[in-house]
């Protein structure tokens, strides 16, 4: 009987001081006819060495490779103290800090969490995070939505991330919330604000401005908050945090500054994990925070009048105001939160400010490398952090096969999403890549493309 | 003290840093950061000792008895931790070709078919990734069925005021009216306000079974007849499935969807407030419309079926696909568990929470619903307490933690006064529900005999009694670094110490 | 700067106040003619990045194998929660507990764990460690040649571990101790207690008898024990601690019990990672308590009156005793007792019956499997616990190369330990081996020796 | 609570044990066991449960400064931990071929080679399990030595009166007879008594540098020219290394073997009190006795060598090779720290140790060589303490605790009254030692003002000041089932509960 501690002889003590005769008896309630008939397809049980065996070998059927591939996720270095602290049980196995007094452990560090990611961010304050980048864009368009008087309309560029893209239309359809998409400059790759110009009527709660964009590429983001505020409409930043260590700020974006910023938060010491859990972050200028959505710590004194700290401003929700609350949103990612704050405090300013610097620098060598590759280009013109499209002399499926032979994953193939760019390939380089990384995944490019 | 308070302008962690690299070449200057944002500048032996000093001001499961009604607190098996967190499983990008994947989608596949058996429901789709996202696909499924038959003027959700706040939150995001309905003095659903509800408006019905209250709703079969000859569909809010995991299958029960929290049945760790994970099952006429991606196993290869292969697809709901990495615990989980340890899941919380109502009834608490066998979880109400003492629910609460017990959940659900909704789950030993007993029996004589003791409650915590609305009114949400320091001693950018540095 | 948390104003300010005008100063004393000339040999540092990936790679490097090698170090489940506990930093970078106050944690920790090994050796006391298991075994001749009233010799079956007999030979001939060797019966495999009849006369401080003994043979516990103690010569129980779920423990062998038993704690939850770290278990009847060394944790109360934990009897230990002490040690292997005591919570009495009844299954089952293969024969007649001897019809190391190369570690050659066994070699199939397994054993044998 | 205490007879984890199987058969009657050994019988939960809250009993580098004196108590990086626990390093059994064990092998000749450049010494051996084998394992070199040389006369080694315990005992566990020799009031060795105890039946001096007084010994190059010269060899104990790492090499100041305490100045976890790890190393005229197991390569492979190829080696002194698991770790640190980094870990010692020790004096304590630079550590006296209030090194110690420092050494070294050895280590900031100083300025205020309440230290530990003098009398060194449970509820045999095992 996994993880069941009764014995025999408790069994008999606790039926008896019920006075049920069995256990079956304490399911009499429920009508016999419902009853199952058992559970035909789960396999009988393993024992933890065997499950671990298992495990074991499926983990190596999956191998490991040398990876170039960006778009959303990114390999960054985690540093060994990160998991080993979030994984001690007092965070691991602890339950969401209604319980204040019970949990300051978890409170102080979310508050510690916000007042950094209020600071990446260039914001007044942080929410103690969402579910992934792309939900919390999803919220960040809802509360736009509300705290705008007239319209239902947002404003999403074309070189937001596609499946962030998908995802928000999935999350705002039912509210009857339109989303309108912005082309994209196929010689810079990004936004042009002049773009904008054919909306000069129309009316939008929102612009969404990605810093970089899904294409790597950086946009004007000064001109294009300014834009978003002349016409009333609030300015949503989807930025990269890593990026922010040496970018400006969704908070010192143009005249005013964005006014909410979202984004996903895995660089930040969480493992790729074939995509989750993550966690999405989310800031906002001081007078949208009763509009945000999501679990916010406060500040607060104990009747000793000693610091402590607290969920707060819980009147926005769904436990306290059901089907008038900001969002239906209970959990935060909290464990991934806590492995972000010691990721921080471990990096510090200096060292985030190197693993941006070294990921940008890496990339564009990369990129220089690979365009001595005979059919290989650089699609877009304009500035790049971490991430490029390159396109390629063939189907980009055959290259990827190629190079995974070869033990690299050379990218992600855009053909889908953005047919118009041809056998296009959106590449990463993260500080994680030395420069025998790059001549490698170099050599064996020319090799796959030279000798298909 | 605050991280930040043991920060020091130009203290580094060398072993965390990649080496300098020559300056940022590129970018244009205006869009460059002119100031470095406030990461602390602590050594690596001060992040590891402040967090893990940290880490024992909380109470959790591993070092707790966790009675908390609906939460479903249960022993985090230390293997799921560990197998999911094995490196190739870490390092695989989510957007990897399957063909490298080929071991984690196994399992995710064998994860779809085992809740879909459990669920009794026709397909699984594992991408949600908390309960109220579950929900929220859920209803929106729903909403999408009724609109593919253009039948579109059902516009309510119906949900017993017992429910879950998520219950009608979400029904509001998927654009419902929300219909709450009665629950009867025996904690059933009144049927005569479920008649009275239900019409050509109606879309749906949210029910949690076992519900909030801690007995299972005994009407169910015809409460999802008179739904469905509405032409209702209905919502099963799987909250509770652990008290009859097993035992009963919500599509036996007539549901037409339903979401697992898989942070409460299947064990996968709370994490201080997630990440969550809440597989929704569907019933064979809302296949068309699952979230994608959902895995599929074909000649001998898994791989995910997307818009494609679905394109009546209610879409995408999260940027990869799900909580992987929670599956992946949940599915360690419940191979350890097998068909067997799923049955005695529900046999032994039931048994944990029968005899811990008998025994606090015993020490002369009052039951919410003392004619009912209570589900996995079940309600004492201190509203005579009160009354009598002046010590609230609330009060009861903070004085366990005083005793070294996490306190069950309280003012939930609001329908009953000064409520404890109590679940011991079924990986507590009887001494545990004993040694608890024993805590509220003195508390109660407490109240009795020393009510300011109780009301005054908690001593022994690292902190006091907080001031919640304080925290509420002076909105102190990040801490600002000038209030205990000087400009000039803000970091700077590139603030490297002079001696030899690596 | 690595782990150095200096600031440039601090190392100002800490000069200053200690009024030297340099680093450097602070070496003032060391006359400058001893000064290094540097470190040429010692690469640069690294980050924590660049090193993680140099050791994931060369793990990897060393792959993994199905492995049928025991001699004295077994490969046995161990359970996710035994080391992710010990790992925590208070068990991990904690001193040893020698503030009391200050280390109730290890310290009642230790104190279970001598309970633990008490009862599992059928003993009075146990200590809180040894280094490993054969290091404990000299401990324990040279404790027995203390309390000996006339005899500096240690009577040691060949039976015993070669490497044992080795290392006790190492630590205790600077002593003027004489170590002699028992010949073994070569058809049970076991020392027959009739070859102790040459010895009448002749007198000895202890008789090491070993149980199961190197073969995996069961040796003749009582009679060889009641032989000791009829010549006033102390019987030191060389045990399995995994094979004391079902086999008699030294306590109980014989008319009186052995005097003291030791062992390898490796099985007890302590990966197998090359060799080390380990440790040794050593216990003893109560008479012989003061000439126990190492760590011993004893039970008393605090000035409140209530229960708590200290180091005991350390009058017999050398930061107190120095050059009377009983042994020169002063480290047990704390960290590796943590884990073993949290192994035996784990499995209990029950489970480690059945890791042990079911190690024996197996590897009589693979016995049976593997004589089905031309030419392979069982060595002995005597009874197993969980290892065996095989003869080969050829050289052993022709079939162990062969087999790696199919992935699988044979087993121990037995050729240069003991040459008159021909072409033997030592097997051990404990609980983690399937039937599968045994069987990919038997037929990858059979290949690689029908098929050389 | 003893885990004992939560044991239930029949309670049992069917994860973490292997199915049930047939009786076991071959096996003698007579030669079974009759009763079960007294494992504790719990869940796996309540395992986790006590020994978490165990733990968090403790006091550690993770979670307070230990300024304990020549234990060199310094952050232990994580990294060190994982990647020495990597699932392939940990699945290597010691005897399966080198060839499946050249990445590991790599590792340990690399970290041979590094230590013998630090010690400027010839050879390097990995195995020794501990700082007292280390010192087992270098004198017996040392008598194998003049053994070889059929120079047999010589009986003595010399050590120093303020050398750890281990010198002398271990000594006499090789065979020789203790020779003390003193302390001159500066700290250093009295050179008049050392050239007293030379002679021709000298076989060599133990040494500690810089001593267990903090010191440096400035006659060091003296004492082994008048050691050497009468035909002794020198004996270096590195407990103190971290003092001079990267600065001075103890082959360069004339020793013939040292050991080097990985778990000190490499920064191996201390586990609570081990498991150690002590390295030696070697002058070339001791090469041919080097204890066995030792790394080579050769044509690019790494092997291991052993008595065939160094026939006078004083043989094994472990079963396999040593703590491997621990020599990956410091493997690890030593990568991490690089040259460089070696140099800055003496240097910052001695910074912490030399600003400790002048803010200490500025608070009104009294250093036992106040004429002398500290090297990494230093001794303040309390003798004047005690003679004024009564208030002894110890207590100050135990109030330490109370305000959440660890106690330095106290007691040791023998020669110097009260004293406290004090010992940053390099990894502290400044400000943790300027809290210190504070906690040390308060209780020094608190002796003078309330000494009894620094005798009846501590009072915020877990428990108070513990009874020494009871726990040697009344020797209690295990539980006795029969204190606390009766005689039929002790565990049984295959007492396996009759419900639906597994």
């Amino acid at each position: 009987m996994p993880f069941i501690p009764h014995t025999e002889e408790d069994i008999q003590t606790m039926l008896a001081s019920i006075g049920a005769s069995s256990i079956d008896d304490l399911f009499d309630e429920i009508p016999s006819e419902l009853k199952s008939d058992g559970l035909k397809r789960v396999p009988a049980g393993l024992n933890e060495m065997e499950i671990s065996r298992l495990m074991l070998e499926r983990a190596e059927t999956d191998g490991r490779y040398l990876s170039f591939i960006g778009a959303g996720a990114y390999e960054h270095h985690i540093p060994a103290a990160v998991w080993q602290i979030a994984t001690r049980g007092e965070f691991y196995s602890s339950y969401t800090p209604y319980q204040a007094e019970a949990s300051q452990g978890t409170l102080q560090l979310l508050y510690e969490y916000q007042t950094i990611m209020a600071s990446l961010t260039g914001m007044d304050v942080s929410n103690a995070s969402m579910y992934d980048g792309a939900s919390a864009l999803a919220e960040a368009a809802l509360m736009a939505v509300r705290s705008h008087k007239s319209s239902r309309r947002i404003l999403i560029p074309s070189t937001v991330h596609p499946v962030y893209r998908s995802v928000v239309r999935a999350i705002v359809r039912n509210q009857g919330i339109e989303v309108v998409e912005l082309p994209y400059c196929k010689q810079s790759g990004r936004t042009l604000v002049e773009a904008l110009h054919g909306f000069g009527k129309e009316e939008f709660a929102a612009l969404v401005i990605p810093q970089p964009n899904f294409f790597g590429v950086l946009e004007e983001v000064d001109a294009l908050t300014d834009w978003a505020h002349g016409k009333n409409a609030l300015a949503i930043g989807v930025v990269n945090p890593t990026a922010l260590a040496i970018l400006t700020p969704p908070g010192e974006w143009g005249e005013k500054g964005a006014d909410v910023a979202v984004g996903e938060g895995q660089p930040l010491g969480i493992p790729l994990s074939s995509g989750g859990p993550y966690f999405g972050f989310m800031a906002c200028k001081q007078a949208l925070v009763r509009q945000m959505p999501g679990r916010i710590i406060g500040r607060t004194t104990d009747q000793d009048g000693k610091d402590g700290f607290v969920l707060t401003l819980q009147a926005r929700e769904q436990h306290i105001r059901r089907s008038k609350a900001t969002s239906n949103i209970c959990t935060n990612q909290g464990l991934m939160v806590t492995a972000a704050t010691i990721y921080m405090a471990l990096t510090g300013p200096e060292g985030l400010r190197r693993i941006a610097g070294r990921s940008h620098a890496n990339t564009l060598a990369l990129l220089e490398k690979l365009e001595t590759v005979k059919g290989v280009k650089k699609v877009f013109s304009g500035p790049l952090f971490h991430e490029a499209v390159i396109s390629l002399p063939g189907p980009v499926e055959d290259v990827m096969r190629g190079l995974k032979a070869r033990g690299i994953l050379a990218g992600l193939n855009l053909e889908e999403y953005y047919p118009e760019l041809g056998h296009a390939m959106l590449i990463c380089a993260t500080e994680t890549k030395t420069s025998g990384d790059l001549d490698n995944y170099t050599k064996q490019l020319r090799d796959v493309i030279e000798n298909p | 003290m605050l991280i930040f308070e043991h920060s020091r302008p130009g203290r580094r962690n060398y072993s965390q840093s990649p080496g300098a690299t020559a300056d940022v070449t590129g970018i244009p200057p205006d869009l460059m950061r002119k100031t470095p944002p406030m990461l602390p500048e602590v050594s690596e032996m001060d992040a590891v000792r402040h967090y893990t000093r940290l880490s024992q001001k909380n109470f959790s499961i591993d070092t707790q008895f966790y009675p908390l009604g609906s939460c479903t607190m249960k022993y985090n098996p230390r293997a799921c931790n560990s197998l999911a967190m094995l490196p190739q499983f870490l390092a695989r990008h989510p957007r990897a070709p399957e063909s490298t994947g080929q071991g984690f989608l196994a399992c995710m596949y064998e994860l779809q078919e085992i809740l879909k058996d459990v669920t009794g429901m026709a397909g699984v789709c594992l991408t949600p990734m908390a309960g109220a996202q579950g929900e929220l696909i859920g209803i929106a499924m729903i909403r999408a069925y009724h609109e593919s038959r253009g039948d579109s003027a059902r516009t309510e959700i119906i949900v017993p005021d017992a429910a879950h706040g998520t219950n009608p939150a979400t029904a509001v995001m998927c654009g419902y009216k929300v219909v709450e309905i009665a629950t009867d003095k025996e904690g059933d659903v009144d049927m005569d306000a479920l008649k009275a509800a239900v019409g050509p408006q109606t879309a749906g019905l949210m029910l949690t079974n076992p519900s909030t209250l801690g007995v299972f709703e005994k009407n169910v079969a015809e409460m999802s007849k008179i739904v469905h000859q509405a032409g209702g569909l209905l919502y099963y809010d799987g909250a509770n499935l652990n008290a009859i995991l097993g035992k009963v299958k919500p599509g036996d029960m007539g549901f037409d969807v339903i979401h697992i929290n898989l942070h409460k049945t299947f064990s996968t760790p709370h994490g201080g407030g997630g990440p969550g994970s809440a597989p929704v099952g569907v019933a064979p006429r809302l296949l068309p419309f699952m979230p994608v991606p959902v895995v599929a196993y074909e000649d001998e290869k898994y791989r995910w079926l997307t818009e494609k292969e679905i394109p009546q697809s209610i879409g995408r709901l999260s940027a990869h696909m799900g909580n992987a990495g929670v599956l992946l615990r949940a599915y360690v989980y419940v191979r350890l568990l097998g068909a067997e340890g799923m049955h005695r899941v529900a046999e032994f919380a039931a048994l944990n929470a029968n005899y811990l109502m008998v025994e606090l009834r015993k020490a002369g608490f009052e039951l919410a619903y003392p004619t009912r066998r209570a589900s996995h979880e079940f309600i004492v109400t201190l509203k005579d307490l009160k009354e009598k003492t002046g010590v609230t629910a609330m009060n009861v609460a903070k004085r366990l933690l005083d005793k070294g017990f996490h306190a069950p959940t309280t003012y939930f659900p609001l329908l009953v006064p000064e409520c404890l909704l109590i679940e011991p789950a079924e990986t507590e030993s009887k001494e545990t529900l004993d040694a608890f007993v024993a805590a509220m029996k003195e508390i109660l004589e407490e109240a009795l005999t020393q009510p300011d003791l109780v009301k005054s409650a908690p001593h022994n915590t690292p902190v006091r009694r907080l001031d919640d609305v304080k925290a509420a009114r002076e909105l102190d949400l990040a801490w600002k670094q000038s209030l205990t320091r000087t400009a000039t001693e803000s970091p700077t950018l590139n603030a490297i110490p002079t001696v030899t540095p690596s």
